[in-house]
């Protein structure tokens, strides 16, 4: 059943191609810093120096070379955003879980903190709280996690409800298993699919709202190499240079549409194999 | 010749996006005034063949080749505005399922406006027409009526409302596509006399398709009978009925659970000593919310007795059963079970107490958890007996599975790749697995096709003779008869009757138990 | 309006307002934690301590936190946000022309997303898998992907400053009558669209293929009725009500992608105004923005509820039945 | 933005003596010539008409129109246009009389007569008066009004020390002897306005353009003051000011032809500019600089080895190249490069990497301690220069965090000055506001906190002498002990780069400030 899931979701070219966008931008992010030609930090000429032999995207601003910031700048979006969004569903299913399967007073009180988490709107609520607290990467996780998280613990709420009224459930709970067994193996299993077809969505969000923040100055300092600073650092430039501002822009588009249409197929082919 | 036959299929092919033939080679014809019964099981093909005689076939199928002429034309080579011509005038459809057949957000009287303005009326005529319809299948014709919302009606108006309009622009082919099945019990009667009636006085050729034989009984004049996408035995009703030409006719007019007054008796009855009861149920009442659905109900089942709990929807006979077995603990009263009072919630109930009693659901494909195999979800069951050792849980595992006979090779499969009757085998064995004394099977055949709910009837006996008590929550009276040795009529969450299933079917004293028995189709 | 709907429309009002307010708190206490003393921010970091202290006084900033919440709630539910520390001008008075801004962006594009958002969304359901339906899923499924500042500044490039037709920077002059300046909204309105059309297109999709496919569709065409009224009278109803809500989701995220979007074009709305507020520490202006458009957030969930509510013939008639 | 204005760096304390009358009379004549030969050569004729539109950066809701309180460049800019000074200082950084007409002062120097220019006409048509100036020398040295020109004043004279003697004449008692008085009334925020004048929301002044509206932080709108003294002057039918905070944005808005001309450029584009013929680079070497400063009452910096060693590490080439783009000066730790006392004849101090090892070592510098430094993009190459410098002071094993915070809130935040190390940027000056703004003893603006008794000892001696040789002499005695000793790394000169379309014609670079010193009487649309 999961085999055939996963042979579904790479069943279309496009999904296919997505894989291999997903791994190449993976290993660029996670093995990149290895091969580049020079520290992300080195000035190696005149700022916004055109593209040469030796300056495969030229040098940017400070004159570094960009295809060096470049191939270490994947990282931290990478990491953030996964965190984040790995850590909103860690946070969220074990609530969502508890809360529609058991109801009472402490299903009450989450769903009244998620509908304030709901009126506040992702990019101020970052704001306020990253001007508040002053920007750090800790920070931004945690932001980014709270954000994701009222609408990952709904969705699961919803969803376990939905399966507890299944007769399995009702079967085991007649036959005396206990909670664990039954959130375990009948509700966790079966939440995990519909849920984690949003992943990529959500995946992408944790990904734009972190781009957006470094634009914005609220990142990563410099002089690090990061996709969403080097856009915005780099923006002055653009007309001079426009390759400096679009390798990273197409490497953040390329990944979160990639992550997008694997979610999207792998969702697709959740609904179809359950039909079969 | 073709002129006078309003309905004529000439090998009809008809095959899905994968190349797979799902219908081949139909041929039948349907003349003036005649209804013909297609006769499958699900799978058959027959409702493909039915749509496609409006032209149409459903998204992931096509029509390949054949002709389809409706007094005269063929309807196939038809394109766009001509076809809409024909569909709704010449040609109508009665769906299966009239709760979702109306477009939710439109009243019933604009979508029967729609049809007609649609092929040609307005004005006062086309009130008239509608209201006329409307009388003609024992509804109002008022404004008010008209104005209703398909979801402010009953499943049985709205299907009153979609015959009204297949037969409403005098078509000259009406297509009935299992029309009753979506629909309690008691109004399926009426319905199909609805229908009966309207038939006969109308000059429409009726194509009727169902799974149900002992409802062509009623209404077809020919019958042909659908496997596997063919048409493998076509001919009068008498002719089908009584003389089957065909093998697979024959196992399917054999596998309907009849009416059976002098069944039961047959089981030998623990004469003379009192049985001792298993479970006893004292003035039971439940209520969802604030609203009380069973109303004191009191019954017991004996040591290797099965009890038939018999009813139409909304008769509380399975909140009745998910009280016994702690699903519904919004109830008062008391459970006795085994010799002791027993708790209503599960989670104040003893873990033997859990175990010794099962419930088997009606729907199989919501009985498994799809991420589990079979083996593991049987296994599971055992272990909660105490038993850990891997090779023993394996070994007993493998025992249940003969036990429900299926075959080892289903052990590490999951509930998608199996059938229906599979499924509910499995759910069974898992059920047996903790060693139950009392099996409470709630509708566990209604989902299932006719031969393969004889298959699971039949288990159900063998499991009886082993010494199980069973309490045996259905609609379906004739299954019961097969079953079940005492019977509990309820109606609208009390009991009506009670006693010896040959007793109480044989005499019936109340007039809901009347009016069940003679809704029971019957093939004679 | 009948007696049910009623109950359920002032449950939903009173649920928002009890939101509002708790989101009020917690955005008070956030500011109050802002770095940086906003007396001394507003005065410079040489002015003289007792003329810190003074400012402190004049705003109320050393009085306890709950005397202060309540004081500036007090102010905000009459219409009055205070004044602003660097200006001492009323709030109001420096938002209110930025905040017409932002509405005329924002409700610009929704009237944009809105049926654009419809016709793509159906289109692509109605010729799903085929090309028309590629041609409108990959570029919405790009778009979605990119940040806001990503897609201005391709705009940015593209439009003003290789093809020089729209202006690059949204200067906009309150002199001159806005609709004299519509072009300078094109750019910012392509933007925020960019970021939100692809997902309620995606949403419609998803929703009219199930609308498509359900059995009253197949019902309503076998009756002979014209495709243009089965998609009309049909389709399009049953689609909008599953929608709404995830249109009123977007709406919410373009009140939040204003503030990218107007730092991008350098347009004065309620979003720079914010990004300046933090800034500048100016804290009765952020309380005032921050409030503005959590309430907007929550009156469009609140509007978007009320019409599926509205919009479901089951509560609108609720004829005895539940 | 630069600090030159918000907050105002102030604060001097110029008081003169005796024999500083001699400078004062000599400055005097300096003014003359200056304003006489003023007016540049024209190329092509003037044509009249057309609004110039400037972008420039703006304070946003700290915008005002008083002149006295200055925020953004924007609201520095409009002053401009509408108000004029007493004296001023031209392209070259030379005084020169504005309006008024004759500086003379007693033989102590404390009691001074100002004669104003005759003919000038407020925008409303009244003339400009004796009872003007006293009336805005009054309301400055009012600390209630909290203009910017009050600690520049209020150390010279009291209130009631200035009075009329007849409509064209003021009459300044001082409390001490000054020769200063000239160059202070000239300096940046030291506008006239009209008597009685009490709000700014339609200001009133005698500049070339007169108010017409505006919308806070956003946009102001000016036109031709039709009774301005220079006859057919300006050409421009009026000056559009709008704020446009992000450097890229006004580099978009520029060349999509948004606007005419935009003050701070980046260097990184001025190669861009150059190579566009529809748009023209205006560049001016000023002594405007952008630099680091090394706390001395925090650890490491206490130790004046630490500061040499950081001296030594930074490669200022490299720092000019890519923090400038090359559009710049090299610095040698000295600010004020203008001044004819600048110490040019100190050697330039080089890139000596293993020298600077040395000291640390000596020094007993801790590697393993971060050193942190605040940072922001609040000038131009600012951010650049501290990210370059981290990266030049690894190469030794220095490690060096950046701290960065947003622009506008960087001078006025919460760790200015708290942290071992900082960014600076400052204006156009004479050493000797320079040295009294950033290095005297317990002033604000000495970023460092450094202090030398050599120091102030050489400063003090080179304000009592008035031989030009022999005072020049002091102040490159001064100077050493700054480039032996100094908290500041001034690594490079800026220079003033703003841009405008081939059209606009006639803004001529000021090394006061961009976009001309924002004086655009001459300025005309081809």
């Amino acid at each position: 059943m999961r085999r055939s899931v996963l042979r579904l979701t790479l069943a279309k070219p496009a999904a296919r191609i997505a894989l291999v966008l997903v791994v190449i931008i993976v290993a660029l992010a996670s093995l990149g810093p290895f091969f580049s030609p020079y520290a992300f930090d080195e000035i190696v000429g005149a700022p916004f120096a055109p593209i040469n032999h030796e300056h495969w995207l030229g040098t940017d601003f400070l004159g570094r070379d960009t295809f060096s910031r470049f191939l270490y700048g994947g990282r931290t979006v990478l990491v953030v955003a996964l965190c984040s969004t790995v850590a909103a569903y860690v946070v969220a299913v074990p609530l969502g879980i508890y809360s529609g399967l058991r109801r009472g007073s402490l299903d009450i009180f989450l769903i009244a903190i998620s509908d304030v988490i709901y009126a506040l709107p992702p990019a101020i609520f970052l704001l306020v709280l990253l001007a508040s607290t002053g920007p750090s990467l800790p920070t931004v996780i945690i932001g980014i996690v709270i954000l994701h998280s009222p609408r990952i613990f709904r969705i699961v709420r919803l969803i376990t409800m939905d399966i507890s009224k299944n007769e399995y459930v009702e079967a085991a709970f007649a036959r005396g298993e206990s909670w664990a067994a039954i959130c375990f193996l009948d509700i966790l299993p079966n939440v995990l699919t519909p849920v984690l077809a949003d992943f990529g969505v959500r995946l992408c969000g944790s990904i734009i709202l972190y781009a957006s923040l470094s634009y914005l100055g609220l990142g990563l300092p410099p002089p690090a190499a990061d996709w969403g600073l080097m856009i915005s650092e780099n923006r002055i430039g653009i007309t001079i240079s426009p390759w400096i501002a679009i390798a990273p822009a197409l490497a953040i588009a390329a990944f979160s549409v990639a992550v997008n249409v694997l979610a999207d197929s792998f969702a697709r082919s959740v609904g179809r194999s359950k039909e079969i | 010749m073709t002129e006078a036959i309003p309905l004529v299929v000439h090998s009809l092919f008809m095959h899905d996006l994968n190349g797979r033939e799902i219908v081949s080679d139909v041929s039948l014809h349907v003349k003036r005034g005649e209804v013909l019964a297609i006769i499958g099981e699900s799978g058959s093909g027959k409702t493909s063949v039915a749509l496609s005689l409006l032209g149409f076939a459903r998204p992931g199928m096509r029509i390949s080749s054949g002709k389809i002429l409706i007094g005269g034309t063929d309807i196939l080579s038809l394109s766009g505005r001509q076809k809409r011509a024909f569909q709704g005038g010449k040609v109508s459809l009665v769906p299966q399922n009239p709760t979702t057949s109306f477009s939710p957000r439109m009243s019933v009287g604009k979508q029967m406006a729609e049809l007609l303005a649609a092929h040609g009326h307005s004005g006062t005529g086309m009130k008239q027409l509608m209201r006329d319809a409307l009388r003609s299948v024992d509804l109002p014709d008022d404004e008010k009526f008209l104005r209703r919302y398909p979801f402010e009606l009953s499943g049985g108006q709205l299907q009153r409302i979609a015959i009204a309009m297949a037969f409403i622009t005098s078509p000259q082919v009406i297509v009935m596509d299992e029309p009753t099945t979506g629909l309690d019990v008691s109004t399926q009667q009426t319905i199909l006399e609805l229908i009966a009636r309207l038939v006969k006085s109308s000059s429409a050729s009726v194509v009727y398709v169902t799974h149900d034989l002992a409802v062509v009984n009623v209404v077809a004049d020919r019958v042909a009978v659908m496997l596997s996408g063919r048409i493998v035995e076509q001919g009068s009703r008498k002719q089908v009925f009584v003389a089957p030409n065909d093998d697979y006719t024959r196992m399917l007019l054999d596998a309907i659970p009849r009416l059976v007054t002098d069944g039961p008796a047959a089981v030998p009855e623990a004469d003379g000593a009192k049985v001792q009861s298993v479970l006893e149920v004292k003035n039971l009442r439940a209520a969802h919310g604030h609203v009380e659905v069973v109303h004191g109900v009191s019954f017991s089942v004996g040591k290797g007795e099965c009890v038939g709990l018999v009813g139409g929807s909304g008769s509380g006979k399975t909140t009745t059963g998910r009280c016994v077995t702690g699903l519904h603990s919004n109830a008062s009263g008391s459970l006795l079970f085994q010799g002791h009072l027993m708790p209503f919630a599960v989670s104040s109930r003893s873990k033997t107490d859990l175990s010794a009693m099962q419930i088997v659901f009606q729907n199989p494909d919501r009985s498994l958890n799809p991420k589990e195999s079979v083996a593991q979800s049987i296994a599971r069951a055992v272990r909660l007996t105490g038993l850990a050792d891997r090779a023993k849980v394996g070994a007993e595992v493998r025992s249940l599975l003969d036990r429900v006979r299926l075959p080892q090779r289903v052990a590490d499969l999951y509930p998608a790749d199996l059938s229906g009757g599979e499924r509910q085998r499995v759910a069974v064995a898992r059920a047996l697995a903790v060693k139950p004394k009392l099996l409470v099977c709630d509708e566990i055949t209604s989902a299932l096709d006719v031969s393969v709910q004889a298959a699971v009837v039949e288990l159900l006996l063998d499991l009886k003779k082993d010494g199980l008590a069973m309490l045996f929550i259905t609609h379906n009276l004739p299954l019961v008869s097969e079953i079940a040795q005492s019977i509990i009529i309820m109606k609208d969450g009390s009991i009506v009757e009670a006693g010896r299933t040959n007793e109480v079917l044989r005499s019936p004293k109340h007039s809901y138990t009347r009016m069940l028995l003679e809704a029971a189709p019957r093939l004679d | 309006m009948n007696k049910p709907l009623l109950q359920l429309l002032l449950t939903r009002i009173a649920l928002a307002a009890v939101t509002l307010f708790a989101v009020s708190i917690v955005v008070f206490a956030a500011t109050l934690y802002l770095p940086g003393d906003p007396a001394r921010a507003a005065l410079g970091a040489k002015a003289d301590p007792s003329a810190v202290e003074a400012l402190r006084r004049e705003f109320g900033m050393d009085r306890p936190a709950v005397v202060q919440y309540a004081s500036w709630i007090g102010g905000a539910l009459t219409g009055d946000f205070g004044r602003s520390i660097p200006s001492g001008r009323p709030v109001w008075e420096a938002i209110g022309p930025r905040a017409i801004n932002t509405l005329i962006l924002t409700v610009t594009s929704l009237l944009f997303l809105i049926p654009l958002s419809f016709v793509l969304g159906i289109a692509a359901a109605i010729y799903k898998d085929r090309l028309a339906d590629h041609l409108i899923s990959v570029p919405t499924i790009v778009t979605v992907a990119l940040p806001e500042f990503v897609i201005g500044t391709i705009l940015i490039v593209l439009f003003a400053v290789y093809l020089r037709w729209l202006p690059p920077v949204s200067l906009i002059n309150d002199s001159l009558p806005l609709s004299s300046q519509s072009s300078l909204f094109i750019l910012p309105v392509l933007t925020l669209l960019g970021t939100t059309l692809a997902q309620v297109v995606r949403m419609v999709r998803a929703v009219a293929l199930e609308v498509l496919n359900a059995e009253y569709i197949y019902m309503v065409r076998l009756r002979g009725i014209s495709p243009a009224r089965v998609l009309i009278r049909h389709v399009l109803p049953n689609t909008i009500t599953p929608t709404i809500q995830t249109i009123a989701l977007n709406a919410a995220w373009l009140a939040g992608g204003v503030v990218v979007t107007e730092s991008v074009f350098q347009l004065p709305g309620i979003g720079s105004a914010l990004s300046e507020a933090v800034i500048n520490r100016d804290i009765p202006t952020v309380l005032a923005i921050t409030l503005i458009i959590t309430a907007t957030y929550v009156l469009i969930n609140l509007v978007s509820e009320a019409l599926i509510l509205l919009l479901n013939p089951r509560l609108r008639v609720a004829r005895g039945t539940t | 933005m630069s600090k030159d204005v918000y907050p105002p760096k102030v604060g001097s304390t110029l008081i003169g003596r005796r024999d500083v009358l001699k400078t004062g009379l000599l400055l005097g004549t300096g003014i003359m010539l200056a304003g006489a030969g003023l007016r540049p050569a024209l190329a092509d004729e003037p044509k009249r008409g057309g609004t110039l539109r400037v972008g420039l950066g703006a304070a946003g809701a700290k915008s005002s129109l008083n002149p006295f309180i200055s925020t953004g460049d924007m609201d520095f800019a409009v002053a401009q246009s509408i108000f004029d000074r007493l004296t001023d200082f031209d392209k070259d950084g030379k005084l020169y009389n504005k309006l008024a007409d004759d500086f003379t002062h007693n033989a102590e120097g404390n009691v001074w007569k100002i004669k104003l220019k005759k003919g000038v006409v407020w925008h409303d048509g009244a003339p400009f008066t004796a009872k003007d100036v006293v009336y805005t020398i009054q309301y400055i040295l009012n600390s209630d009004n909290k203009a910017d020109a009050y600690p520049n004043l209020a150390p010279l004279l009291e209130p009631k020390g200035v009075r009329a003697l007849d409509p064209n004449t003021v009459e300044v008692a001082l409390k001490q002897p000054y020769a200063l008085l000239p160059q202070v009334l000239g300096s940046k925020v030291m506008f006239l306005m009209k008597d009685g004048t009490t709000d700014f929301d339609k200001p009133i002044g005698t500049g070339p353009f007169k108010f017409v509206s505006w919308s806070r932080g956003q946009r102001v709108t000016l036109a031709r003051s039709d009774n301005y003294r220079k006859p057919g002057q300006p050409y421009l039918d009026g000056v559009e000011f709008i704020a446009i905070n992000d450097p890229t944005a006004r580099m978009n808005a520029l060349v999509a032809g948004q606007v005419d001309a935009v003050a701070q450029l980046d260097g990184s584009l001025a190669r861009l500019i150059e190579a566009n013929p529809a748009l023209t680079l205006l560049r001016s070497k000023s002594g405007a600089t952008t630099d680091q400063f090394m706390m001395t009452t925090l650890k490491p910096f206490t130790d004046v080895r630490v500061r040499q060693a950081f001296r030594l590490m930074i490669d200022r080439q490299q720092l000019l190249d890519n923090a400038l783009s090359g559009y710049g000066r090299i610095g040698n730790d000295l600010h004020c490069i203008t001044d004819p006392d600048y110490a040019s004849e100190l050697p330039q101090r080089a890139y000596d990497p293993d020298r600077a090892k040395a000291l640390l070592k000596q020094a007993g510098f801790d590697n393993s301690q971060a050193i942190t430094l605040y940072t922001s993009d609040a000038a131009p190459g600012m951010q650049a220069s501290a990210t370059l410098i981290a990266n030049q002071a690894k190469k030794i094993g220095v490690d060096i965090e950046l701290l960065v915070v947003p622009p506008d809130s960087y001078y006025s935040g919460p760790n200015f000055k708290k942290t071992q190390m900082g960014s600076s940027d400052w204006g156009q000056h004479t050493l000797e506001s320079q040295f009294g703004q950033g290095y005297a003893r317990g002033a604000y603006w000495n970023e460092p906190d450094w202090t030398s008794d050599e120091f102030d000892k050489w400063v003090s001696k080179a304000r009592t002498t008035f031989d030009g040789p022999k005072r020049r002499e002091y102040y490159v005695e001064a100077q050493k002990v700054l480039w032996n000793e100094g908290a500041y790394i001034i690594w490079g000169f800026r220079d003033l780069l703003d841009a405008s379309s081939a059209k606009v014609k006639n803004i001529v670079p000021s090394t006061q400030r961009n976009l001309g010193y924002y004086q655009f009487e001459n300025v005309y649309l081809a």
